[in-house]
């Protein structure tokens, strides 16, 4: 340092990690939130103006994507903020037996709702190349399974983190309660398109 | 100096992607050239234009123009599933697949109701559309072919399928309207 | 000549006031309605023409095979025609001779009845093979026509043949159309007042469409009237009385077009021509305007998708009706119409029943043209109905097909409500019988290129089945109470033609090959049996050598209904067969091509 | 406009040589829309030549005020007494800024309106669709009675004082219609049916062009506009509604068999004779146009054989196929196309 | 490394200070070795100095292009090359400036400027930044290996569908461009994240909101319109290449979708991108015209609220690129409006900077003169963009060479003048040199000529009619001068720009070594030496004022404690910047890099067949995973709550 400095305050005592937005993470992931929400705020305006465009939504002779499989995955992500909120509690608690085991649950419903959603595709009744309604059901429903996948790999790893020598590190349950914070993202953002895929069709026509 | 190195890796990166894609030149060519190269259609087993064309995505696009503006689609169906004509899609030739059977095709007919071109297109477009008559049972490289028109959805409705695989070239069969 | 048949329609009208009427009035089912006697003359148990008689009535006065019996019906014999495209046409039975004529190469194969449909003789007509690429909707013949000791028919390249019913010898051929510029001929030609009757297909080849009549002996042109074009050509003259103002003018068939349009305008006569000797006028339908693509033809584009009444001496047309002046949906005007007087208002008129592709069944005075009423037997989205007082069509602007953008859900579809498949009327109940559709479509058009012999279409369409998801309907429909008494849906579309029987029967065929008997009053099933292949022909009755009834069909899925099929269309491809395969993409697995007579009887 | 521009033009550093006034020229006002459309262009030119001159001047006072006096220290913002009178300043060219740019937005939506209100009923208007497609435009006159309708490519002709409802559609990408003498551009989207009223006022002859980039040949898609008296349009109308002349010599009668027989009718059509083809210029009337090819050459005899034997020099990309005729047969069909005035 | 126990790990601090501490922190920041540490290395200053280059070297090819076109247009009909080349060779041009240089040129200012100019030690999620510039750099090679390939885009750098849809964008073309659009949107969004994560929470101590440096103020804002923005672009380019390969019918207005769609999202991205251009730009003259005025920026919050005004404002404009398309016509004079409401802002800033100056004592150092060149130049684009903003006028002058000429003052004027007075500026910062003052100079007034002589005469042509994206024109339009001057002028231009190449290379390596602060200046960036050592600051600095190098002119405050033996940052609190955590930052590593070429690959492979998507995701998740799994023993450090 080139510049005479004075000392004026010590940082030797300061924490070393904090939950929420005290937390650097936190704020990288409220980024990504907002890229995302954007993009989604983006393929949702789509979605209005393509429909305001088309002669009926769906398209004539094209039934609404059934109702099966995507509520189902609803009904599942929505009781999968259960296990998510003892989750981010127990890391919160650093509670290293209820991260394992509601990590695990978590898993397990992600596991039932990746075979919910690849179904939901199938259930769509339309494809993708049948018109601009199919185009845009299908980018919504690929926009959320590609976030949905995501979170899923992160999930994975963070877990086999979290049963490794470095789950003794207290930042590591930073880091879970961050994870859990993007689950509810996740869910969050599924509730409109749910309504954008599965409603607005039977509402519109 | 950190600088001056990403400049050398870009130049390497350059050329040894240079090296490798080649093979794209020929298929992105906008070639506005006034003739077929060669003078006449030989009836050899490989007309070297067969490949020139096939390969050539500006030359299927052309042929796609022309199998509307030259109201081929009237009859065989805007992806080639027939109607008053038989389907193109499929991997049957009555007349043989090969690109040179295609163009003797369009530009003689054929006695069971395809007219002769002969005179009414050159043989430039015939072999254009030919190349894209061919994209239509999937046969030329993938790459070159678009996702789409712009019209209205020709995609096999309600499935997943891909195109149908297809028989080897040489496989002709006769006509099957004559039955008589 | 003229006298013998004058005297034979009276003599005809007395055998039938005192034979069928009050066989009609037992059964107590009746409207009112009945064929005029003159041009339904009394039953001779044969069947001589497609459409049994010039009324058009597909009504056989037989009453073997009835509502009693018909499920005891079975097989007589059956006949290959070595033939694997759509046979639409009606066999025709004369004496104890059966005539039937195949699809492309119009081979004709006569039948001796009396021997158990062994066969006669073949006559190959060897039309052009190039005739099969501008055949629009599969290779297609609707039959001919039995006149006089002479086999009338029409090959697909265009050439009217007479051929000696005994023999099978030619007795002359007539070129009349050229298939360079797209035209052929599918149509089943009438002949009366000794001129064939004969027109073009093509509608979608830019073809400019007309009718022809020719000397019956000879062979030679009598006169052609063209569907657009200056008066001169459409013959219009003094004698043209249309009802509505929107018809008169000089050369319509020009004005009504831009610059030269007229020219590839369509307007083909491939349809069904009735015939009331009484007052000597025959009736015959025109089709669809080219190219489909409205809007490269501005104005109502006379004298296409409507009706001509004409004195078949001279051709010389008395009124025009146009159905859907400037068409948007290739909808022909060709479908039949069957002759009947019925009360209407009150009073008995003389009118012409359309059921019309656009989906209304028009009822026309026959005198002046004056549409009557005009009701929707279908379902129809594209038109709010028929203005009776200009006799236009209202049409709905959203349906209204786009360039460049396809407007969705537009029905009927381009096969109308009812494509060519002909109904049948039953003067014992009233009823006509009519096998029609039940199909909407996306469509969007594109600018079309005109090249002689080539599609003139500029149009991207998808079929699919319309509301309640059924294909094809059979609807029995009281033309006095303006409504249907009945319908019979099928799954897949109607494609056969009906026949009403004095059994009170009425039998069609279904595309997956099933060929059926319902009861005429309520359309209730009695009999079915299933057929090598899809039926898309049209059934007649007839009184056999030896006394019984005999009921005969043609299978053989085809025409642009089963050309998917026929025709090996690839199902992976919405857009085959202008859009129709989008809606018949289960037809492969249900029925095969075929082509074989299949005649019925009660067992002896 | 012109004259009261002139004072400012040197402003814009561009020498005096330059004159707007073009036969494709924004500062054209030769149509009511394209007038309305220089008055406001002056306008703003006026006012925000103003306010850059203000800048300019502050600037340069700022830049000149203290030169030369060279001071290591820092200035004190608070204590040089400057900072009152600028914060002061400051209010008040914000309010004039926000003023300014009220006046100009004000000016602008008015023209906007006036340009609207001032819009004839298109019932009442000849009504004229152009269809654009790579690289040409296609142009129709429709009238009532549908017989009368007129069709030419690359040019348009209209009457002096009668508004013209343009109706835009384009067969494949997008383009722009732009004839800047007459009014502001409309693009022409595919899918879309978009539109414009044109009303020149003054005759003459201008020239538009595609003004959306549509793919190889963008540069070569002009077109010949000629707004004449209505006289002389109805005369233009009536010559060009009737079918084309038919040939005369031998020389022209081998051109027309040719050209209907030919590759040429596959795509082109000449009214009056079989060729029939749709999908590329309409050729009834060639020979009385300016120009080739959508503006690519010049009207002339060498111009048109030129054409014919190579359409892929001039113009490389465009639909028109190399034909390879021989000599005698380019000679017949350029002087056949030439006789159809 | 010796493990030692929580109490007494080694801290800077009265017990450890000067050349000892240098040396501790030397070896815990420093990269690895050798060519591996280049690959590795997360340092910021070292991203973003290559990020730099990699941009001049875009800008510099770009440059070539635009000479080419130039040269193509010099005169009327000329065949020096055909349209497939030309119009390959203009949609290059704009995309490579757009995405590949004036984009990441101006990020990487921001990745090399803020940690320094708050006083932090590292940039927030450095591993990330390493990433994206090993993304951006794959966009860049993949475009510009495509058009050594002949299969350059050729559909304008706006790719309207349906040119650049599946039926018209023949071949590969388009979907290179859209994928590239996609690489560079990727790093530009990682660029941000890091960017608003370090400036909310890495701030020094007692640098509240309201004493950011204006740079850092604009750097915010940019980086939140990146992430608000881009997605549109992605979305939208995800949609055309979906609409290419695999056959959805998003702009296939046959089956109702619709080619305005993708202007509309288009647009929402492009007219935020042109402020996220010229923002960077306002920052740098902000700081060196307090810096050459010996004065703090006159009326701080009003410049400062003017760059948020703007970077709002530039979300409600979009629709004026799009006034030539036949909406609704109600709308449009709300857009006029919005266009012309961004006048207000930018005349604050202009009345601001100017003001500066005048109560200030300006030195006209090379870097001054560039402000006052972008000064000039930017008004006059100004005048011109107000021009644009009115419906009537843009109908006339959209998509003419008017428009060419306004874009180029304001990009060239607003953006570039700043960046090469900004590089002039903070040269000694990147490079310990000052730049050579004559030729500086010299290519200042050569460049400035150049630009004007370029484009000047084009507002003329354009009002003449001349559209734009033409290769050729035909003789006697009027234009013929006009292009020959606006040729001749871009030579100047170009001359001047490698002038200003040359002098930077010669003073890299000749030029006067310049210590920390040769301008004194305020900011803190100055405060360490000049180039920064990997640690950036030995002791994080104390801030009391907007001016902390002027304001404690002999003793910086600071604060101490950070470990010296493991990468550790100070994260203090959003708005007071009250000190309240110490967080470590992650070593250098090569997973970045593997997991940017695993992407590339991936994205490349995806425009011949969906598939690669599928394939492709299974090494993009492994090298993530390494990416993020912790390779050193957990910190035996005691968790202090």
């Amino acid at each position: 340092m080139s510049v005479p400095v004075k000392f004026s305050g010590d940082l030797a005592e300061l924490p070393t990690h904090a939950y929420g937005h005290r937390s650097l993470t936190w704020w990288g992931v409220v980024a990504f939130f907002m890229i995302e929400g954007a993009g989604f705020a983006f393929a949702i305006a789509s979605y209005f103006f393509l429909m305001g465009n088309e002669q009926g939504w769906p398209p004539s002779r094209f039934e609404p994507p059934s109702l099966l499989a995507g509520t189902l995955f609803t009904i599942v992500i929505l009781l999968s903020e259960i296990p998510n909120t003892l989750v981010k509690r127990a890391a919160e608690k650093k509670d290293l037996r209820a991260v394992h085991r509601y990590m695990l649950i978590l898993l397990a419903i992600c596991l039932v709702l990746g075979a919910l959603r690849a179904w939901e595709f199938l259930l769509l009744n339309v494809w993708w190349t049948d018109n601009a309604y199919g185009s845009i059901i299908w980018a919504l429903l690929f926009l959320h399974a590609t976030h949905f996948v995501t979170d899923f790999g992160d999930s994975v790893v963070l877990a086999a983190l979290m049963f490794t020598r470095h789950a003794a590190e207290s930042r590591r349950y930073v880091d879970v309660a961050e994870n859990a914070m993007y689950w509810r993202f996740v869910w969050l953002t599924w509730l409109p398109l749910y309504v954008l895929i599965y409603w607005v069709p039977r509402w519109a026509a | 100096m950190s600088s001056r190195s990403p400049n050398k890796l870009a130049r390497i990166g350059l050329a040894g992607a240079a090296l490798l894609a080649l093979g794209a030149c020929d298929r992105e060519e906008r070639d506005t050239s006034r003739q077929p190269k060669p003078e006449t259609i030989s009836l050899a087993s490989s007309d070297p234009r067969a490949k020139e064309y096939e390969n050539s995505s500006f030359h299927i696009s052309q042929g796609q123009r022309y199998y509307s503006w030259m109201n081929c689609s009237g009859c065989h169906a805007l992806a080639g599933g027939g109607g008053m004509g038989p389907p193109l899609s499929d991997d049957e030739w009555r007349y043989g697949g090969r690109m040179e059977d295609i163009v003797q095709t369009i530009l003689k007919g054929r006695p069971n109701g395809m007219p002769a071109f002969e005179g009414r297109i050159t043989e430039q477009q015939a072999w254009q559309l030919a190349a894209f008559v061919r994209s239509l049972s999937a046969q030329p490289r993938q790459d070159v072919l678009p996702g789409r028109s712009d019209d209205i959805s020709n995609a096999e409705p309600q499935t997943l399928e891909e195109r149908r695989p297809q028989q080897s070239e040489s496989n002709t069969t006769l006509p099957s309207a004559e039955k008589d | 000549m003229r006298h013998a048949l004058v005297i034979r329609s009276k003599v005809a009208l007395l055998a039938f006031l005192l034979l069928a009427c009050p066989g009609s009035q037992a059964v107590g089912q009746g409207n009112g309605a009945r064929a005029p006697a003159a041009a339904s003359p009394p039953d001779d148990g044969q069947w001589t023409m497609a459409a049994k008689d010039y009324a058009s009535t597909r009504f056989s006065a037989l009453g073997e095979i009835n509502r009693a019996n018909v499920s005891r019906l079975k097989l007589a014999f059956s006949f290959d025609t070595q033939n694997r495209r759509g046979h639409e046409a009606a066999p025709l039975v004369v004496g104890s001779m059966m005539y039937i004529i195949t699809p492309y190469p119009n081979h004709v194969w006569a039948l001796d009845l009396a021997r158990g449909g062994r066969l006669v003789w073949v006559f190959r007509p060897r039309p052009k093979p190039a005739s099969q690429g501008v055949a629009c909707c599969d290779v297609v013949n609707r039959g001919g026509t039995y006149s006089n000791g002479n086999i009338y028919f029409a090959t697909l390249d265009g050439d009217v043949f007479a051929i000696r019913a005994s023999n099978g010898h030619q007795v002359w051929r007539t070129s009349v159309a050229d298939i360079n510029k797209g035209e052929t001929v599918t149509m089943a030609p009438l002949v009366a007042e000794g001129k064939v009757l004969v027109g073009n297909s093509g509608g979608e080849f830019g073809v400019r469409g007309w009718l022809t009549a020719l000397d019956a002996a000879s062979g030679k042109l009598a006169w052609r009237a063209y569907s657009t074009g200056p008066d001169a050509d459409v013959l219009i003259g003094p004698q043209f009385k249309p009802f509505y103002a929107m018809d008169r003018g000089k050369d319509l068939g020009v004005k009504s077009w831009p610059p030269e349009a007229w020219k590839t305008g369509g307007g083909t006569t491939w349809g069904w021509i009735s015939y009331d000797p009484a007052t000597r006028t025959l009736f015959q339908g025109t089709g669809n305007a080219g190219p489909w693509n409205p809007h490269q033809r501005p104005g109502d584009n006379k004298w296409t998708s409507g009706v001509f009444a004409r004195d078949i001496a001279t051709g010389q047309a008395r009124w025009f009706y146009q159905s859907s002046p400037h068409d948007h949906f290739d909808h022909d005007d060709i479908n039949e119409s069957i002759l009947l007087d019925m009360p209407v208002g009150g009073r008995m008129r003389q009118v012409l029943v359309r059921p019309g592709r656009n989906g209304y069944m028009y009822v026309i005075d026959r005198g002046t043209g004056q549409v009557l009423s005009a009701d929707p037997y279908g379902f129809i989205n594209s038109a709010k109905g028929v203005d009776l007082k200009t006799g236009r069509l209202i049409p709905v602007e959203e349906k209204v097909p786009q360039e460049g953008r396809v407007t969705r859900n537009i029905c009927p579809a381009a096969p109308g409500a009812k494509d060519w498949n002909p109904s049948a009327f039953s003067p014992r109940t009233g009823l006509l019988y009519v096998p029609h559709l039940n199909l909407c479509m996306d469509m969007g058009v594109i600018e079309a290129n005109y090249i002689a012999g080539t599609p003139y279409l500029g149009a991207e369409v998808k079929m699919y089945a319309g509301p309640g998801g059924h294909r094809g309907v059979l609807t029995a429909w009281d033309p006095v109470r303006r409504k249907a008494a009945w319908e019979i849906r099928e799954d897949l579309p109607l494609w056969s033609g009906a026949l009403a029987t004095a059994g009170d029967l009425v039998f069609y065929g279904t595309m997956d090959g099933r060929f059926k008997a319902v009861d005429g009053r309520t359309g209730k099933l009695l009999w079915q049996e299933q057929l090598e292949s899809g039926i898309i022909g049209q059934p007649i009755t007839y009184r056999g050598p030896d006394g019984r009834q005999y009921v005969a069909i043609l299978s053989g899925v085809g025409g642009w209904a089963g050309a998917i099929v026929s025709g090996q269309l690839d199902p992976g491809d919405p857009t085959s067969a202008l859009g129709f395969v989008n809606a018949m993409r289960d037809l492969p697995g249900k029925t095969k091509a075929g082509g074989r007579l299949y005649v019925f009887a009660l067992p002896q | 406009m012109r004259r009261r521009l002139l004072p400012l033009l040197p402003l814009l550093l561009v020498g005096s040589a330059c004159s707007v006034d073009g036969i494709q020229s924004v500062g054209g006002r030769d149509g009511q829309g394209g007038a309305a459309i220089a008055d406001l262009f002056g306008i703003f030119l006026v006012a925000t030549l103003l306010f850059a001159a203000v800048v300019a001047a502050f600037l340069g006072a700022a830049a000149l005020r203290r030169r030369g006096r060279r001071a290591d220290g820092i200035e004190d913002p608070e204590g040089s007494g400057t900072e009152r009178p600028l914060k002061t300043g400051l209010i008040v060219w914000i309010a004039a800024v926000a003023i300014g740019l009220f006046g100009l937005t004000l000016a602008s939506h008015l023209t906007d309106r006036s340009m609207a209100r001032a819009l004839p009923d298109p019932a009442s208007a000849l009504r004229i669709e152009i269809v654009a497609n790579q690289w040409w435009w296609d142009v129709r006159y429709h009238f009532r009675d549908p017989s009368r309708d007129v069709r030419t490519a690359n040019e348009l002709h209209l009457p002096a004082g009668v508004p013209a409802h343009v109706t835009l559609k384009s067969n494949d990408v997008i383009h722009s219609f732009w004839v800047p003498n007459l009014a502001g551009k409309q693009d022409l989207i595919p899918g879309r049916i978009t539109d414009l009223m044109l009303i020149p006022r003054k005759t003459g002859v201008y020239r538009g062009q595609c003004a959306e980039f549509c793919g190889m040949q963008h540069a070569h898609m002009a077109l010949d506009v000629t707004v004449e008296p209505r006289e002389a349009f109805e005369r233009w109308r009536a010559h060009n509604a009737a079918p084309a002349v038919p040939p005369t010599n031998a020389l022209t009668r081998a051109g027309y068999d040719y050209f209907t027989t030919r590759e040429c009718s596959t795509c082109h059509a000449i009214a009056g004779t079989p060729a029939s083809g749709q999908v590329a210029p309409d050729l009834t009337h060639f020979a009385s146009r300016r120009s080739i090819a959508a503006g690519t050459l010049p009207m002339s005899r060498g111009h048109i054989y030129a054409w014919i034997a190579d359409p892929q020099g001039p113009k490389p990309g465009n639909a028109m196929p190399y034909i390879g005729l021989e000599a005698d047969e380019l000679h017949a069909v350029a002087a056949y196309l030439e006789s159809l005035k | 490394m010796t493990v030692l126990s929580g109490k007494d790990l080694p801290r800077d601090g009265e017990m450890l200070q000067g050349v000892a501490l240098h040396a501790r922190l030397e070896a815990t920041w420093r990269r690895e070795p050798g060519f591996w540490g280049w690959l590795t290395t997360v340092d910021h200053k070292d991203v973003a100095r290559r990020y730099i280059v990699t941009a001049l070297i875009f800008l510099a090819l770009g440059g070539v292009l635009a000479l080419a076109m130039r040269l193509q247009l010099a005169k009327p009909e000329n065949a020096l090359m055909g349209p497939d080349r030309y119009n390959q060779i203009f949609t290059m041009h704009g995309t490579t400036m757009m995405f590949l240089f004036a984009v990441p040129v101006m990020e990487a200012m921001s990745v090399f400027l803020v940690p320094l100019m708050i006083g932090t030690r590292a940039i927030s999620f450095p591993r990330l930044n390493a990433f994206s510039y090993w993304v951006y750099l794959s966009g860049g090679l993949l475009l510009w290996v495509a058009f050594v390939l002949n299969v350059g885009p050729d559909v304008g750098w706006f790719a309207y569908p349906p040119l650049a849809g599946p039926e018209y964008g023949t071949g590969k073309r388009a979907d290179v461009w859209a994928q590239m659009v996609t690489f560079t949107e990727v790093a530009a969004l990682c660029i941000s994240v890091e960017i608003v994560a370090t400036i909310l929470k890495q701030r020094a101590p007692g640098m509240t909101l309201a004493r950011m440096p204006v740079f850092v103020w604009v750097s915010l804002v940019v980086s939140l319109m990146v992430i608000f923005s881009m997605p549109a672009v992605t979305l939208a380019s995800g949609f055309l290449l979906s609409d290419r390969l695999v056959g959805t019918h998003f702009f296939n207005p046959f089956e109702h979708g619709d080619a305005l769609l993708w202007q509309h999202l288009f647009w929402f991205f492009g007219h935020p991108e042109v402020y996220i251009i010229f923002l960077p730009g306002a920052g740098f003259v902000s700081e060196i015209v307090a810096t050459f005025s010996r004065r703090p920026v006159f009326a701080y919050p009003a410049v400062v609220l003017a760059v948020v005004a703007i970077g709002l404002l530039a979300f409600g404009l979009w629709v004026h690129h799009m006034f030539a398309t036949g909406l609704p016509r109600l709308g449009y004079s709300f857009f006029t409006a919005a266009s012309m409401a961004v006048a207000i802002p930018s005349g604050i800033q202009i009345f601001c900077w100017i003001a500066t100056m005048w109560s200030g004592r300006p030195r006209f150092e090379v870097p001054m003169l560039w402000v006052v060149g972008f000064i000039v130049t930017f008004v006059l684009g100004g005048i011109t963009g107000v021009m644009l903003a009115s419906v009537p006028l843009d109908l006339q002058l959209h998509d003419t060479y008017f428009v060419v000429a306004h874009f180029h003052y304001v990009l060239i004027g607003g953006a570039v003048f700043p960046l090469l007075g900004a590089f002039a500026y903070w040269f000694p910062k990147f490079t310990g040199r000052m730049m050579g003052d004559g030729l500086g100079r010299l290519s200042f007034w050569i460049t400035f000529v150049g630009f004007h002589l370029t484009f000047a005469p084009m507002h003329w042509t354009g009002v003449m009619g001349m559209p734009r994206r033409v290769y050729t024109y035909p003789v006697g339009m009027g234009w013929d001068q006009l292009n020959l001057l606006s040729t001749a002028g871009a030579f100047v231009l170009a001359t001047g720009v490698l002038l200003f190449l040359v002098n930077a290379a010669v003073s890299i390596a000749r030029g006067r070594v310049s210590g920390p602060n040769p301008w004194d200046a305020a900011g803190l960036e100055w405060a360490t030496s000049s180039p920064p050592p990997p640690y950036n600051f030995a002791h994080i600095p104390v801030v009391s004022s907007a001016s902390p190098l002027w304001d404690n002119r002999h003793h910086l405050p600071v604060m101490t404690g950070l470990r010296v033996d493991d990468r550790e940052l100070l994260l203090t609190t959003v708005m007071e910047a009250k000190p309240d955590l110490r967080e470590p930052s992650p070593e250098p590593t090569i997973w970045p890099l593997v997991a940017a070429a695993a992407t590339g690959g991936t994205f490349v492979a995806s425009i011949f067949t969906p598939w690669a998507v599928v394939i492709g995701a299974v090494p993009v998740a492994a090298a993530l995973t390494f990416w993020f799994w912790p390779k050193v023993a957990p910190t035996p450090e005691p968790v202090a709550e």
